[in-house]
Parts: structure tokens; C-alpha cells; sequence
């Protein structure tokens, strides 16, 4: 069982067996990687039929109620009874669509989800070591937000359009303070390599950063269209948002690609700020730390899930003041005083640096409270909840007036 | 070429075939029955009105305006905190200086009304 | 081998691209053409071993620019409507100096013939985007560039904001 | 490894297909399509030489990123003048901005 304390055996012994049937060496590393790759985006999505059972699950247990418990036990086998379904639904390309785009739009969106991964470390030695990996999550993410602008613009439908202008407009928001948050890990590991980052992490670095993490994390749920920053899908508002004219597999990769998107967020926080793979016995057994990484994910996921359930959508003027003049010059000033900070202990070792990071995160924060009361002072009343009075108390409806144009 | 990098690139071949096979899986097993109407524009059962366009904000032009500004900026810090450890104190400043000048201009579009969303 | 496989696929496909994007009367497949052969040059980079500057590359071009290019398109055009001729009539005119231009730059390069006159390239060392990092804060390095650009960016947001928007109220006027 | 050559000719072309489309297209954002095609031509000549002539130093690496920064604010302002040329003139054609031409 010696595989168990250094994974790379398995390769190793792949390749001895490919070269054993009388393949080149060239070939063999070829062969090798594809099924290095076939293996790590398969996995996610098969994962993924997984996370929608789960998801409807919690979601239905939150809201008191019983969920999907027909097909199966507990009802576990109801996402391959959708995936069959929609599997042998008709695929309906509308007459005046732009064809090629249209076709392009699903595939890139959940391309530019599982293109996020060869960049997780996913133990000791094995999985992603691309030393500018943090940038490269960036990138790979402005595939979706182009796959969006495609489905929108390609349907050529004007809900469809709006919608995914909504949603892009969004999406480039929220990437903001992500990016800036990325950055305070970035300057505590001195490194875009995930891998070093998670080496770097004696101390986990929620505890140096909270508000970065904090910051990422909520700013991720909104880079994946989640409730309560779901306008995309505002079912209520522009009918279902930018893939209205999608149907059968093409509407399901959209929805696989959000479920599977919402997981990466997991992952990615897990191993930015939660230590990855680290964890009791993951230096002698990578395996443990595949594990150890997994049940970290999975427990941020579920808090995204918990957070799905609980939180009715907010305003489009809210979710964009919200990143813009909150979230954004927040993560500046956490970056400056990081930065700072930093430089002012680089002598103290791993846990006063982290406690004295946690101190000034924890002020900054108290300040941004005290200034959020001051703001909120100053809206509307009608959006203030009065002590003994419902936040809804009175309701004017706003005059009527075209709905998008100007 | 790092050995990763090749890894990444395999992964971007298949990805988006990886992708595309249950699309084009389900596009030969479904039904294929196209009509006019079914094949016409979807908006919520009403007929499309007038010639089907609006004319969009400005607004959604201006986000991207100051996110463009803000990515290429923030881009430039990552090598900055890369090479922290090599940094002087003069050096620190002048990063600090680089973001100061980024929440100047979030400070400008934010007074100038840009970053707010009205009807 | 590999290597010079995935160059030559690369400039094929980024060359193809380009062409779609200055031919195409489609605006928005010219912007596509457009977003691909960014991502080519991106992994030209990767080829070139400058890592950090082909994800840079397609954070700001594919992430922004592009971004910004395709609204302004999707902005200014009927849904559905024709495109019609985007070329000017005068066209011949460009495509020969277009032309000449490629022509003499090539033909300068193969006079030159840079493979034989330079020695072999240096091996790129693995903490090169940390020195330039550190070169960028430099004040004996490139501290004034990097300063510049900050300025040139706040200038440039600055402008396009006041010339794009009137703010609020003066919207509203123009609009009655 | 690829010769040097073969970088520049590559960038050679995608600079004349740039000028191309600068030159040849009517609507103002499509020449800035071009340019963006000539500025990533001049990118890739400046990181084919910082490979082959000095890979060790970080000036070329400079260049670029300088370029990216310039790239961007000409796109920026590129733009904010067309969305205000055509909320003016309800148009995208450059050929139809001709106030100062008499």
C-alpha cells in the first residue's frame, strides 16, 4: 500500500504498464495527461449529479419541506432520472438564432467551470501547481462571463439580451472585490501558486484575513448567481434571464455548470483561507488530504446552500451599491492595511503576525459597521425596520414608467 | 515548457468536448419536431411588440468602464505582493500610493453618480 | 516538436480569427474573431514562458476590453436587425497598404534572419514575475512607468466617465 | 524551441490585418477592433524579443505590462466617445460625424 503515501506511484506504475505495451515514451505522456484529465473533469461532473440531490435536499429540508424521495432511497436516484429526461427532450433552436453561438454558449459556461480545476492543489504533490495559478482562476472565470454575454446575445431575444446584460453587468461588478480580496493571500504566501499558498498556511489564513475571506466569499456567491444575488434567473422580473431560450441538455449544462460553480467557490475558499489539503496526517498520506480538502468544501458549500434557502433576492440598485460602495473600498483599505501591517511584523513569527492581522481586521470591521449604521440612517424609510414594525410597513408603488429604456 | 502548463493545455482541448458530448448526445436522442411557432421568439406568450428592440443603458457601459480600469490596475499589484519579501519600506509606499489612486477613482465615479443604477 | 505543433495551430487559428474580425459585416462575430485571437496571443505567452503576462492577458483583454468592446456593439445595434456594409468603399486602398506594410516587415525580417545571427535564449528564471514585482517598485528600475500608468488609468477613467455620462440630472434633462 | 523569426512574422501579419481593418472598416468600433489587433501584434514582438535577447531582465516584461495599461485607457476613452457620438448623432459610422468637415 506504499500508492498511499505517495500518490505518484500510481502514475508511475501506469506508465511503466503503457510503455509495457510497447508505446513511445512521447506517447505515453501524452496518454498519461489526457487521462490525468479525463479523470480530474469527469470527477467534478459526476460530482455534480450529486450536489443537485443534495442541494434540493437541504434547500426543501430549510424550507420545511420534504424534497425529491420518490425515485430511490431518499430520492437519491432523481437526478439521473432528470439527466435521462432531459437527455430525451427536444433540442429547440430557435428560427432566428445566431446557430453557432448558441451552441457555443452552454459548452463554454460549463468549460470555464471545470477548466477552474487543474489549478487546485489537491494534496501533498498531487493536483495543480501552476506558479500563477490565483491570476489563471481570474482568467478562466471570464469565460463564463462571456459564455453569458453569447447565450444572451445569440438567442436574439431582447429578454434574453437584458438579462444577460443584468447578469454581466453583475458579474464584472463582483469581480472587483474578489480580485482584491485574492490579492491578501497573494502578499501573505508571496506567491500566486495555490500550491504555496497552501504551504504557507501554518497559520490558516482566515484567521490573518477574515475580511478578505468574508469578501470572497460572499462576492463568489455573487459571481455565481446564487440567492440572493440570483437576478439572473429573476423569474419574476425578466422572465428566466439569459438562458430563457435554452431547453433539454443545453438549459441543463447552464444549471450543471451554476451547481458545479457554486462547489469550485467551496473549494477555492477551502484552500485560499482554510488551509486546502492541510490537516492531521495529510503530509504522510496525500490521500487524507484529498479528503480533508473535500469536507472543508463541502461544509462552505453547504453554507452557501443554507444561505440559498434563507435569503429572498435583493434589488439590482442594492446588489450593485453593495460591491461597489461597500464591498470594494472595504477590500482596499483591508489591502492596504494588510499590506502595511505585514511589513510591520515580517520578524514576528506565524501566530502574532496572524493575531495582530485579526486585530486590525476586527477594527476595520467594527468602523465599517459604524459607518454602515450612519448610511442606513439616511435611507428611505420604508427600508429601515422600526423597532416593533415590520421592515415592509409602507409600501408605495413606484409610478409607472417604461421598464428598461431610457 | 513546465510540465503543468502542458497538463493545462490537454485540459482545454477536452473541457469543452467533455462539455459538449452530453449536448450533442441529447441533440440526436430527443425528439426532433420543429414548428414556426415553437421556433419563434419566447416572450411570455405575448406577441413581440414593435421591432423588438430596446434601447439599453448607459449605465451597463459604465460598469464595465470602471472594471476595466480596476482589473488592469489590480493586475499590476499582483507582482507587486508576489515580491513582497523583497520590497523596502520606499517600495511598500509606493504600492500603497498605486491603491490610494485606485480609491480616487472609484471616489470620482462614486460622486459623479456612475456607479449608480437608476431608471 | 510538440511545442512547434501548438505554434503553428495557434497562428493559424489566431491569424483566421483576425481576418474574421476585420471582414465579418457582423459586428459581434468580428468581436468574437476578436476575443480569439486574444486568447491566442495568450498562449503564444505560454509558449514564450512569460506566464504571468498571458494571464494578465486574458484577465484585462478577454475579461475587460473585450468585454467593454462587445457592449458597446450590443449597445448601439437593433436586436435582429441587418448589419449591412461595414467596409468603405475605399477598401482596395487599405488592403494595399495593409499589404505593402506586411510585406516589407516580413521581408525585413528574413534580410535579418534573427535565427542565425543570435546565440541561443537563456533559460527564463522561475521567480521572474517576483523581480518584476520588484522592479516595478523600483525607484532605479521602472518605479516611474508604473506610477505613470496609475495616473494615465485615473486620467483615462476620469475622462471616459465625464465624456460617456452627465451624471444624474443632467441625464434626465437631455431626455425630456 | 521555436525560432524568433517565426514570432515576428506571425506578429507581422496580425499587425497588417489590424491596419486592414483600421483602414477599411466604417464603424467606429470596429476600428478599434483593428487597433487592438495592432497593439497585440506589438505585444507579441516585444515578449518574442524579451524571450530571445534578455529573458533575464524584467524590461521587456515592463514594456508590456505598460502597454496593457495604455491599451486599456485608449479602449476606455475609444469608447466613451463613441456611445457619446452616437447618443448624439444616432449613429456608429464614422463617415456620418462630418460637423467639421465644411
Amino acid at each position: 500500500m506504499a500508492f498511499l503515501q505517495d500518490p505518484t506511484l500510481i502514475v508511475e506504475w501506469l506508465r511503466q504498464l503503457l510503455l509495457g505495451w510497447g508505446l513511445s515514451p512521447a506517447l505515453t505522456s501524452l496518454a498519461l495527461y489526457v487521462l490525468g484529465a479525463l479523470a480530474l473533469a469527469t470527477g467534478p461532473l459526476l460530482w455534480v449529479i450529486f450536489l443537485i440531490w443534495f442541494e434540493r435536499k437541504a434547500v426543501a429540508r430549510i424550507q420545511d419541506r420534504l424534497g425529491p424521495n420518490r425515485v430511490g432511497k431518499y430520492g437519491l436516484l432523481q437526478p439521473f432520472a432528470d439527466v435521462l429526461k432531459l437527455l430525451t427532450k427536444e433540442d429547440i433552436i430557435p428560427a432566428k438564432a445566431d446557430k453557432f453561438l448558441y451552441w457555443m454558449a452552454p459548452i463554454l459556461s460549463l468549460a470555464g467551470v471545470l477548466l477552474l480545476w487543474p489549478a487546485v492543489p489537491l494534496g501533498k504533490g498531487i493536483g495543480g501547481n501552476v506558479n500563477v495559478a490565483v491570476l489563471y482562476l481570474v482568467a478562466v472565470g471570464t469565460l463564463s462571463t462571456f459564455a453569458i454575454l453569447v447565450a444572451g446575445w445569440s438567442a436574439n431575444n431582447k429578454y434574453a439580451l437584458l438579462g444577460a446584460f443584468r447578469t454581466v453587468a453583475q458579474m464584472i461588478s463582483y469581480e472587483v472585490p474578489i480580485v482584491l480580496a485574492l490579492l491578501v493571500p497573494v502578499l501573505l504566501a508571496r506567491s500566486m501558486n495555490l500550491q504555496a499558498i497552501v504551504a504557507a498556511q501554518d497559520v490558516w489564513f482566515v484567521v490573518a484575513a477574515p475580511l478578505p475571506a468574508l469578501i470572497f466569499f460572499v462576492a463568489s456567491i455573487a459571481e455565481v448567481g446564487r440567492t440572493p444575488f440570483d437576478l439572473l434567473e429573476a423569474e419574476s422580473e425578466i422572465i428566466a434571464g439569459f438562458h430563457i431560450e435554452y431547453s433539454g441538455m443545453k438549459f441543463a449544462m447552464f444549471f450543471a455548470g451554476e451547481f458545479l460553480h457554486a462547489f469550485t467557490v467551496g473549494v477555492l475558499g477551502a484552500v485560499l483561507f482554510f488551509g486546502g489539503w492541510r490537516g492531521p496526517g495529510a503530509e504522510a498520506y496525500p490521500i487524507l488530504g484529498l479528503f480533508y480538502l473535500w469536507l472543508k468544501a463541502f461544509l462552505l458549500y453547504f453554507v452557501i446552500v443554507w444561505v440559498r434557502g434563507t435569503f429572498p433576492r435583493v434589488r439590482i440598485d442594492h446588489l450593485l451599491d453593495f460591491t461597489w460602495k461597500f464591498l470594494t473600498p472595504l477590500a482596499l483599505v483591508v489591502l492596504m492595511a494588510t499590506a502595511v501591517l505585514d511589513k510591520a511584523l515580517v520578524r514576528a513569527g506565524a501566530w502574532p503576525r496572524a493575531l495582530g492581522l485579526l486585530v486590525v481586521n476586527a477594527v476595520i470591521w467594527l468602523l465599517a459597521q459604524r459607518w454602515l449604521r450612519k448610511v442606513e440612517k439616511r435611507l428611505e424609510p420604508p427600508m429601515v425596520a422600526q423597532p416593533g414594525q415590520y421592515p415592509v410597513a409602507r409600501y408605495t408603488p413606484p409610478e409607472p414608467q417604461a421598464a428598461e429604456g431610457d | 515548457m513546465d510540465s503543468t502548463w502542458v497538463f493545462i493545455g490537454v485540459f482545454f482541448a477536452l473541457a469543452p468536448l467533455l462539455a459538449a458530448a452530453p449536448i450533442v448526445i441529447g441533440h440526436y436522442l430527443g425528439p426532433s419536431k420543429p414548428n414556426p411557432i415553437k421556433n419563434d421568439v419566447y416572450e411570455c406568450g405575448l406577441k413581440t411588440v414593435g421591432d423588438a428592440w430596446v434601447r439599453f443603458k448607459v449605465q451597463y457601459y459604465l460598469f464595465a468602464l470602471v472594471f476595466l480600469i480596476f482589473d488592469v490596475e489590480l493586475v499590476f499589484l499582483y507582482p507587486w505582493a508576489v515580491a513582497y519579501d523583497m520590497l523596502p519600506t520606499f517600495a511598500v509606499l509606493e504600492g500603497l500610493l498605486f491603491i490610494v489612486m485606485l480609491l480616487a477613482a472609484l471616489v470620482y465615479a462614486w460622486k459623479r453618480e456612475a456607479l449608480d443604477w437608476y431608471d | 516538436m510538440v511545442t512547434t505543433f501548438v505554434f503553428l495551430l495557434t497562428a493559424v487559428v489566431m491569424l483566421v480569427a483576425a481576418l474574421i474580425a476585420v471582414l465579418k459585416d457582423n459586428l459581434v462575430h468580428a468581436a468574437m474573431g476578436l476575443v480569439v485571437t486574444l486568447f491566442g496571443t495568450a498562449v503564444l505567452f505560454v509558449l514564450m514562458e512569460a506566464y504571468f503576462l498571458a494571464v494578465a492577458q486574458v484577465v484585462i483583454y478577454v475579461g475587460a476590453i473585450a468585454i467593454l468592446i462587445v457592449f458597446s456593439i450590443m449597445l448601439t445595434r437593433r436586436v435582429g436587425a441587418a448589419w449591412g456594409a461595414q467596409t468603405n468603399p475605399t477598401w482596395p486602398f487599405a488592403l494595399l497598404v495593409a499589404g505593402l506594410l506586411t510585406v516589407l516587415v516580413t521581408r525585413m525580417v528574413r534580410a535579418w534572419a534573427p535565427d542565425q545571427v543570435l546565440p541561443a535564449a537563456a533559460a527564463v528564471p522561475a521567480d521572474i514575475t517576483a523581480r518584476l514585482g520588484a522592479a516595478l517598485v523600483d525607484p532605479n528600475g521602472y518605479v516611474v512607468p508604473f506610477e505613470v500608468a496609475s495616473v494615465l488609468l485615473l486620467a483615462a477613467l476620469i475622462g471616459a466617465v465625464y465624456v460617456a455620462w452627465g451624471g444624474r440630472k443632467a441625464e434626465k434633462e437631455t431626455h425630456k | 524551441m521555436i525560432p524568433l523569426s517565426w514570432y515576428l512574422v506571425v506578429a507581422a501579419l496580425l499587425f497588417g490585418i489590424g491596419v486592414y481593418g483600421v483602414l477599411a472598416r466604417k464603424n467606429a468600433v470596429a476600428i478599434l477592433i483593428g487597433l487592438e489587433l495592432m497593439f497585440n501584434a506589438v505585444l507579441v514582438n516585444v515578449l518574442a524579443f524579451w524571450r530571445y535577447l534578455q529573458p533575464g531582465e524584467t524590461a521587456g516584461l515592463v514594456f508590456a505590462v505598460v502597454i496593457f495599461a495604455v491599451a486599456a485607457a485608449e479602449v476606455a476613452v475609444g469608447l466613451a466617445l463613441f456611445i457619446a457620438v452616437y447618443r448624439k448623432f444616432g449613429s456608429s459610422d464614422v463617415d456620418d460625424i462630418n460637423l467639421l468637415k465644411w
